[in-house]
């Protein structure tokens, strides 16, 4: 549901500190008709040029917290956090010097585990420019 | 627009997903649509529509009340979800279940919800859900909760379930048993299909299927339902055969092929014993006309028959039709809230 | 500039009071690289489904106060209340009843005064469904 | 990313506009964009970008100077106008328009720019501007303000003016005459175009342009710069009537035929004596120069001539093409970034 819009170009960009990239940014909304706990986020898979980002290099940011993206995935993570519906939900791919500015070539697949129908993942490609 | 009809007309704001998915319409908006198309009672999704869910705030329920004055409205039923598999490899246990749907039941009367549509067990039937939703031994711990709160559990029974399949009458026995009568039967016109919308086929051409089979099938479909005979899909398979249907095709096939609508004379049967209806659609014709659920005799069945409660336009045709472009969800409502008028001889 | 986008959908609805509609509103876009202060601007003219709004019937919302149209129109309005750029401003048209949900064509006149060139006008037609 | 070069780059966020209007970046985003183009220097438009303009609260200014040292970037210049029409039917007095002026210098050292680009009276020569600008009685006015703050009023001499045009002289003349050096010249490259951009092309024939005429004048500008002969149109425009002009053409035809470059060696003259610069662009060639400004020559004039401070991009030719769709200003500002770089040997 909502593949083609799952991935955004709003607020794509390189991540700075202290005047050092330090990884990049793009912001996702959900592929459901509702908004889900992050602990129902079953997958996010991104793949940047063709070359598969780490999941271990991701967080997630979300209502001023951040979250290593492998920390969402864990049992018993907290089940209060929802992703709403139609809000986006920022993952920080942490990586020195970030990414080149200008276009790239950015694959998404999104899994969410819902209530009564299975595990539904979406999958979208988009030349995205990043800040 | 209030009234003392028996039958009363809503609105799930499930129908404006897109509008508020796209920031079109906030919750606010919603609610003005759904009023405006002449509805008088609203439906509302907590985990799509209130931003603050899982908590429901007393200044959120301040804020919704006053949008019901506002609007001329009222709350009528809030859906609540079964999110057993809330973690990779670990689920819910009944106990936390429980806790997570007395959540729904609380926070329907907080907003002032008479109705909660309970996501049962046997909701699409049994074999697709991956976990074990709301069944019966949950639902009889919740009625002692519903029974406290004065809230109906509405089981919504979904194609390919219909109100009269048998699954669904052991919920109904221990709310008999347990002598609380807070559990019912919600029939969705789901069930009433009698060939697939055109809505989705050109989703599923985009996905890979023929336009001509589909066309031909749900012209099949349509011509038995006109003709008062049952649609055999064994019948025309040969000639489906000879349209080289291809891989998409055969798949998609035995899924939208099934259709056939549930008894009339059985939904006039349960209607007065029915606490909630879900009034789903796809798409009209061009007669206005929901395009693959014979309104006129469901309503008719339904009035006959002596349901008294809501019936809420679900529309479900944005998901097949926004692949390619904005779909006008406001539209689509305000002409079936129309066309469930003029059925119910509202309009006269 | 930007004659495409200054006229929106988004929040284009009736509005209520007291479970009756006592008008309709729509959500407009500056004509302009930078936000500029309400009383610059120089006409809002809106035409619904070809018939003239009155402008008497408008009021203009702007961070959570409302002012009637005409009242932005005249010498000495304050200097400080900024139409921001990106933002929208809500032009609602005070009417008995309102406007009948669904479609209608709506066309917008939008003129403001700018700095160091003539005051300059953008035109936009939609048809835009009211909720 | 800081250096300690004689000509320093940087952005004009008033380049990122689209991009702002549509929220696809806040102010956050721009900045962000522009450093990671390269550019070590931010011009901010208060206007279009601080939200609570015309207040800088504290917090705004704690915000900007965090960003700035988020993003290895400082603040260049901030945007001066003179909203003189600012009713109907009454103007700002001269008092207040100095008050307005006033407001924008005191924000300009909040936010610690040196530099604010006033809208003086002669920026785009005259008879143009419906009002009075910032004229020099108002300058005079403001010179102990901007010499209490230390803040520089960058005149901006656009095209059809140049830096050498007398129209700007009595401003210097009358901080000369006060002895406070806070008025100096700014050039903008559009004084510098030998031939219409493309960008605008696809716009002018949506309006009823004939893009063979158009293309037929912008061939002969750039063929008579690239001979080092004046383009006058006279010569040519025998042919183009022979293209059969229509009534668009006819308007648009003087408007865009009169381009030809302000001369470089004066460019190299007033070099160090500017303040401040703009590298307006609106579109690149197939080898990647801008198509009708000559940057390698503009470059060369400005670093022989001893300029010293900031070059900043000035994207302009989204409001040429975004009426048919998204212009990536992110992607024109990082390419005019490094084709500005490569101009001044800075990538070797
Ligand atoms: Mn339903
Ligand atoms: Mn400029």
């Amino acid at each position: 549901m909502y593949d083609n819009h799952i991935l955004t170009d709003v607020g794509c960009r390189n991540v700075w500190e202290n005047g050092k990239k330090v990884g990049y940014g793009v912001n996702l909304k959900i592929n459901y008709y509702r908004g889900l706990p992050l602990c129902c986020v079953d997958e996010i898979a991104l793949e940047v040029d063709g070359e598969k980002v780490d999941p271990a290099d991701m967080v997630v940011q979300h209502r001023g917290r951040e979250y290593p993206y492998l920390e969402i995935l864990k049992d018993d993570f907290p089940t209060d956090f929802y992703w709403v519906f139609g809000e986006m939900l920022r993952v920080v791919i942490k990586k020195e010097n970030g990414i080149a500015q200008g276009r790239h070539q950015v694959k998404l697949k999104l899994a969410t585990r819902r209530s009564y129908t299975p595990t539904m993942s979406a999958t979208c490609e988009k030349t995205l420019t990043f800040a | 627009m209030k009234t003392n009809r028996d039958i009363k007309l809503g609105v799930s704001l499930y129908s404006y997903q897109d509008n508020y998915y796209f920031h079109k319409h906030d919750l606010e908006g919603c609610i003005a649509a759904a009023a405006g198309s002449g509805a008088e009672g609203i439906e509302v999704f907590a985990d799509s529509m209130i931003a603050e869910w899982p908590y429901i705030t007393d200044a959120f329920v301040d804020k919704w009340n006053g949008l019901m004055a506002r609007y001329g409205v009222e709350q009528v039923c809030l859906d609540h979800f079964a999110d057993r598999a809330m973690w990779k490899n670990k689920q819910l246990s009944d106990d936390q279940l429980f806790e997570r749907s007395s959540m729904y039941i609380k926070a329907a009367r907080k907003l002032g919800c008479s109705t909660v549509r309970i996501l049962h067990n046997e909701h699409i039937g049994t074999g697709f859900s991956p976990v074990r939703l709301t069944d019966v031994k949950e639902v009889e711990r919740l009625l002692p909760l519903c029974a406290e709160l004065g809230v109906m559990m509405a089981l919504e029974c979904h194609a390919p379930t219909t109100i009269d399949d048998s699954i669904h009458e052991p919920y109904l026995e221990v709310a008999e048993k347990l002598g609380m009568p807070f559990v019912g039967l919600q029939a969705d016109f789901s069930s009433y299909e009698y060939c697939f919308s055109k809505a989705g086929i050109g989703m599923m051409v985009r996905q890979g299927a023929t336009e001509e089979i589909l066309h031909f099938v749900r012209n099949s479909q349509r011509e038995a339902y006109f003709n008062g005979v049952p649609f055999v899909y064994d019948e025309i398979k040969h000639l489906v055969e000879k349209m080289n249907p291809n891989e998409v095709d055969r798949k998609i096939l035995p899924r939208i092929a099934k259709k056939s609508p549930a008894s009339y004379e059985t939904l006039k049967k349960y209607a007065s014993k029915l606490v909630y209806v879900h009034g789903k659609f796809f798409d009209f014709d061009e007669n206005g006309q929901v395009d693959n659920i014979d309104y006129p005799k469901v309503l008719q069945a339904l009035q006959e028959g002596g349901y008294k409660g809501y019936i809420s336009s679900e529309f479900e045709g944005n998901r097949s039709m926004n692949d390619i472009g904005w779909v006008d969800e406001i539209e689509y409502v305000r002409k079936h809230q129309a066309l469930m008028r003029d059925c119910l001889g509202y309009n006269g």
